[in-house]
């Protein structure tokens, strides 16, 4: 079916409230896909970074449903090379923030080495856990 | 309580042009606003400001050009020299910052002179009614 | 003896004592003493990512208040906790209300005027590379070596400031000065995986072995890296590798520290560099003195 | 006792939607002084003209208030009334209740109490204007074109072949500017000097030019229509009227560096022809290159010349000084490249295979480096595939230019073509993010060369390149597949923006014109006075106000051009009489206002040990106003006690 447009798509509660947790201005993005170029992760990901936005931009809530915003290592890429000065990791983490505050999932360890310094532990658990 | 009151001194190449401009465009503002046209910030005279205030004007807007584009070289970097003094004076007399704004809002930014506008009148409402400035003082 | 307050972190505690005594050890032969801030606690890890967040502030913060009640300038050895603290500085700077939520939250103030430093800016801005130069007395020759630089140390670009984000050159010059042939690999400044390591460890090894395979195939020996977790990943991925362990021995990662350690004359023990890692050096220093010197 | 009348315009709705016009024409016609208030549905109509001239007549008026839209529309229409009406034409006000009252309020009560506070103070101020007449000066009926590039040339032209004399100052060594690096010309596929050459010819030879090679402005003074110039010429060793081109003084010349018009490509000797086709057909001394003037060390060129009996160089030539008066001035300083090396993403600088879209052209030209066969510059292979990123460093706010360019896109496509046509089994790919092809002809030429040349194009951005294996690495994105992509290329070709020509900035300075933010020079009116600077009598063409192709920028050339001839075409010229003034009675002879004037219209009087005013050069700005402590000096029609009415009238 297709997607329907009208004037509430600009204004959607889901853009709004992505803009407001990550601090960043959707409208920005003219999908020029430099994000995805740059991202390490993307050829990963099932929905290109520079599609995350413009899920956003389109309130298209099935942006919930790809894995992209989980796989986002948090490296800069994206913001360092974005022309317009968007920080899309800012973005998957509102995503993320938003997943997580809603139903509190579990982030599932298989056994981690113990060489695994503190540092990767912690990121993971600030990053995929709601704690 | 009555709605705060502005007055602007708009240079006619920059700011007086966005000002027409949010016209055009149709960007509603606040209807407290009364505009003076000058040739130029740099024309502006700090009496200008005081008498303004003394006239019983809540607020004193002054718009010029962006640094580096007075059409008359550097009349704006005279009105920036005259306004820092000019504060300086404000605040001994008790003049709150909000009552007197220099922008600098370029013919095209018709959005900034809204946003402007608005929210000095915004400030403005948060602040006591001016007491008008005694002349002598 | 010049003294720098210094961070250390829960890693370097821990798994990576490697790189705080050679950091340490290091920094002595070049007469600098870098001395334990006092009531350290994690830094958090991350700077929080998200604009409503103040609660993950709180670390950083306490840090750098106490931080500041020792000194004005504050060093840190690892990018991750280097990361988080220097955003933390900046942002108590540029964000004034937020600053005051988070003293509020934490009932701890930090008001600013703390300059935070990477080692390697102590290096490149306060040593200089020329006197490095001079003080190793033992270069590592024709060491060829890639830098990995990773993401935390350059960016947010805009926040840390420290190299251009795109073709950085404080690591090279640092090997540069101690003797070392560094490799210009594409792949320096991409992620190596960071944290997907714990929950998606396969995606973190596609990552860290794209680095080490560029590194390897542009001539490098090893790789050094400033970041316990960049080191464990690009050895973990490498370990699990199926296809890496038939065709060569795996690319040795140490930090930045302990080569440069090395050509200043600290003992290999005080460094905590491993027999492979030590046979790997010696051993490419060695050829590489003996072609050159062949004909 | 004045005698205003007021007449407030409905625009249709435009006003009288808004704003209760009965109310507020009862209003004025009740404030004193008011002898009557009327009102019309399009006062700038003929009949609403007429309903003023009438009253004018009828009521005996002196000075008039037009309520209507901004004075930047109607306040010179407004203006010929009253002096068609017998009036002074500076007895005319606007009061603007439609851009700032009207249009942007939608409470009609509100709406009516503000129209009627600015008509109140339009009052005010006309009661208090005096009245003035337009200054005439004299004009210098000569024009000086700074910029010897295509639009400076074409201006030149078209002032001279109108009579005028023109003195064209250009930089280099020689006149031609970018468009004589250029291969092909778009949409039509010109070869570029072929069609310039000509013009180039033409303007050496017209009588009426007098081409300043080597020059540069060093200061301006005067004002429209009488500007004293000096021009600063750097030492012509060569003298180009003996000069016959034999080229027997580049054999001996044992000094060689980059050659700059093949975009560093190529050498050239410290003596050379800046290009074949240069005019004037003469070498070019370069002194930064040169082994030895001071003290003269080798001197083999001058050797070599004078046993051909030709004597042409002089080693101690010296800078000289021109002195020239003009009436008007055109700036054509054109434009250069976004220097890539900024980019560091794209390594241009480090690999040599990544070259900018200036010296792809070079290298497509027939008198290029290679003689238009595309080679690689690292290995001099011919390169198979071949990368261009259209946008490199452009429409990036954040980390290079904000702006387009505007011409990549066609440049771009025809690259890839003519890379076809030489390289049949290449490849060529591009990134591109929208396709920017309007004018004439130009979605067509795109769309040929996609066909023709078998491009693919790709829309998306490039994140980085790399070198592996002799190769150069893209890795890419395209958007519409939603794919990351990555290629293996021999040449990878950046579209870096236009940028500003150096020192124009500087320039700018001293024509006292300005520039906007990124640096161009800045047009007096961005829709409606496109060929002049803010500044009276300075006029504008090609890439040094904004980026442009070559048809737009002849025909903004010519435009100028004929703005000048509109100023040169009187003996006079008529000024706003809205000037600075001064009482002398009034002056303490303090000097403030002195610096204050950005235009040099103030001195002091020596003798008379005050301030004077030269109105000549008085642009009206009125900071000297503002500055002067004793409340000597005032600006006409908009003097402190006009202000102090007006906000007078604003508060009550």
């Amino acid at each position: 079916m297709a997607h329907q447009i009208s004037a509430a798509t600009v204004t959607s509660p889901l853009l709004r409230k992505v803009e407001r947790i990550s601090g960043q201005n959707l409208s920005l993005c003219y999908q020029c896909g430099k994000c995805s170029a740059t991202c390490p992760l993307a050829p990963q990901m099932d929905l290109m970074p520079h599609l995350v936005i413009r899920y956003l931009q389109l309130g298209l809530e099935q942006v919930f449903d790809a894995k992209s915003y989980w796989l986002c290592a948090t490296c800069f890429s994206c913001e360092t090379q974005c022309p317009r000065g968007l920080d899309v990791s800012k973005v998957c983490e509102a995503l993320r923030t938003i997943k997580l505050r809603n139903d509190l999932r579990d982030l599932k360890i298989e056994k981690p080495s113990p060489e695994m310094p503190q540092q990767g532990l912690v990121s993971a658990f600030r990053k995929l856990s709601p704690y | 309580m009555s709605e705060p009151r502005i007055l602007a001194f708009l240079c006619r190449w920059c700011a007086y042009a966005g000002a027409d401009l949010a016209g055009t465009t149709r960007k509603h503002y606040d209807p407290n606003l009364i505009s003076i046209r000058v040739t130029c910030s740099g024309r502006i005279d700090p009496s200008f400001v005081l008498k303004a205030l003394e006239e019983g004007y809540d607020g004193v807007l002054i718009a010029g050009c962006h640094p580096g584009t007075c059409h008359y070289i550097n009349g704006n970097y005279k009105a920036l020299r005259r306004f820092t003094l000019l504060r300086k004076l404000l605040r001994q007399m008790g003049v709150p910052d909000e009552r007197v704004r220099l922008e600098w809002i370029s013919a095209s930014e018709s959005d900034k002179f809204v946003t402007v506008v608005n929210e000095m009148i915004e400030n403005l409402r948060k602040l006591e009614p001016a007491i008008p400035v005694e002349p002598h003082v | 003896m010049q003294s720098y307050l210094y961070f250390p972190g829960c890693s370097l505690r821990t798994v990576a004592r490697d790189f705080e005594d050679s950091a340490r050890a290091s920094a002595r032969a070049l007469g600098l003493e870098l001395k334990e801030m006092q009531g350290w606690l994690c830094c958090g890890a991350v700077f929080p990512n998200v604009a409503d967040n103040v609660m993950t502030n709180a670390g950083p913060n306490r840090i750098l208040a106490r931080a500041r009640a020792e000194s004005d300038t504050l060093v840190t050895l690892c990018a991750g906790c280097h990361n988080v603290l220097k955003r933390a500085n900046l942002q108590a700077k540029r964000n004034a209300i937020k600053q005051e939520q988070i003293n509020e939250f934490n009932e701890e103030r930090y008001e600013g005027g703390l300059g935070v430093l990477h080692f390697l800016e102590v290096l490149r801005d306060r040593v200089g590379f020329s006197a490095i130069r001079e003080a190793a007395k033992m270069p590592l020759r024709g060491l060829p070596v890639g830098a990995y630089y990773g993401c935390l140390l350059l960016r947010p670009f805009e926040e840390m400031k420290l190299d251009d984000p795109h073709r950085p050159s404080v690591l090279e010059n640092l090997l540069f000065s101690i003797g070392c042939v560094p490799v210009d690999y594409p792949s320096r400044t991409e992620c190596c995986g960071s944290f997907l390591g714990v929950g998606a460890p396969d995606a973190m090894a596609l990552l860290s072995r794209n680095v080490v395979q560029a590194a390897r195939s542009h001539g490098a020996k090893l790789l050094t890296v400033s970041c316990p977790l960049c080191k464990y990943n690009l050895e973990a991925s490498q370990k699990q590798d199926p296809a890496a362990s038939s065709s060569s021995e795996p690319l040795p990662v140490v930090y930045f520290t302990q080569l440069l350690g090395l050509a200043l004359g600290v003992s290999p023990e005080d460094l905590r560099l491993s027999d492979t890692q030590l046979q790997t050096i010696r051993g490419s220093v060695k050829s590489t003195v003996e072609s050159v010197s062949q004909p | 006792m004045r005698r205003v009348g007021v007449f407030v315009c409905h625009c249709g709705l435009n006003i009288a939607g808004t704003v209760n016009i009965k109310e507020i024409t009862d209003a004025a016609s009740k404030t004193p002084d008011v002898v009557v208030a009327a009102d019309h549905r399009y006062l700038c109509s003929e009949p609403g003209q007429a309903l003023i001239k009438d009253n004018i007549k009828q009521h005996r008026l002196d000075a008039i208030v037009v309520a209507a839209c901004s004075p930047a529309m109607h306040e010179v229409t407004f203006r010929n009334v009253a002096r068609a009406a017998g009036l002074n034409r500076y007895q005319s006000e606007i009061a603007n209740i439609r851009e700032q009252c009207s249009w942007v309020h939608d409470n009609i009560e509100k709406a009516t109490e503000k129209a009627h506070v600015i008509i109140r103070q339009s009052i005010e101020k006309v009661k208090l204007n005096e009245l003035l007449d337009p200054i005439t000066v004299p004009v210098t009926r000569k024009a000086l074109v700074i910029g010897g590039g295509i639009a400076g040339i074409r201006a030149a032209l078209d002032v001279a072949n109108s009579g005028h004399q023109v003195y064209l100052v250009e930089k280099t060594g020689s006149i031609g500017g970018r468009m004589a690096q250029l291969s092909e010309t778009f949409p039509t596929l010109d070869c570029s000097i072929c069609i310039l050459g000509p013009l180039m010819v033409e303007a050496y030879r017209n009588p009426n030019i007098k081409i300043l090679r080597l020059s540069e402005v060093e200061e301006v003074k005067g004002f429209i229509g009488n500007f004293k110039v000096k021009v600063r010429q750097a030492p012509v060793y060569v003298d180009e009227t003996k000069c016959n081109s034999c080229a027997e003084c580049v054999k001996v010349c044992p000094a060689e560096v980059p050659n700059e018009f093949d975009s560093d490509l190529t050498w050239r000797k410290a003596i050379y022809i800046p290009f074949a086709q240069a005019v004037p057909p003469a070498y070019v001394l370069d002194e930064k290159s040169c082994l030895g003037l001071l003290p003269q060390a080798c001197g083999e060129c001058k050797k070599a010349c004078d046993k051909l009996g030709m004597s042409c160089i002089n080693l101690d030539a010296h800078p000289e000084t021109h002195e020239l008066e003009v009436g008007a001035i055109i700036s054509a300083t054109g434009y250069e490249m976004y220097d890539a090396a900024r980019l560091t993403e794209y390594g241009y600088g480090i690999y040599p295979d990544v070259m900018t879209s200036l010296e792809f052209e070079r290298m497509l030209s027939a008198s290029g480096p290679t003689s238009g066969i595309i080679r690689r510059p690292s290995d001099g292979r011919i390169p198979k595939e071949v990368v261009f990123i259209q946008c490199a460093g452009q429409r990036e706010p954040e980390t290079a230019l904000a702006y387009c360019s505007k011409i990549c896109c066609m440049y771009t496509a025809r690259h890839a073509m003519l890379f076809h046509h030489k390289v049949p089994d290449g490849q060529a790919y591009v990134f591109y993010m929208d396709i920017r092809a309007g004018g004439k002809g130009y979605e067509e030429f795109v769309k040929r060369c996609q066909e023709e040349g078998g491009v693919l194009y790709l829309r998306g951005r490039v994140a980085k390149v790399h070198e592996e294996d002799d190769k150069l690495v893209v890795k890419g994105v395209d958007t519409l597949s939603g794919k990351t992509v990555q290629i293996h290329a021999d040449v990878v070709v950046l579209a870096v923006g236009m940028v500003p020509s150096q020192g124009s900035r500087e320039l700018a300075n001293t024509l006292k014109a300005s520039v906007d933010e990124n640096g161009f020079f800045a047009e007096a009116h961005p829709k409606l006075r496109p060929l002049e600077s803010a500044t009276a009598g300075i006029f504008l063409a090609g890439a040094g106000q904004a980026p442009k192709d070559i048809p737009e920028t002849v025909a903004q050339a010519s435009g100028a051009a004929s703005k000048a001839l509109n100023l040169l075409s009187s003996p006079t010229l008529e000024r706003e009489p809205t000037v600075a003034r001064i009482v002398n009675e009034q002056c303490s002879g303090c000097g403030i206002c002195v610096p204050a004037c950005p235009f040099e219209a103030l001195s002091m009087n020596t003798e008379k040990r005050i301030a004077e005013v030269a109105e000549a050069l008085c642009e009206g700005c009125g900071t000297c106003v503002a500055s002067c402590p004793s409340g000597a000096l005032s600006l006409r029609n908009l003097t402190d006690t006009q202000i102090m009415a007006m906000i007078r009238a604003g508060s009550g």
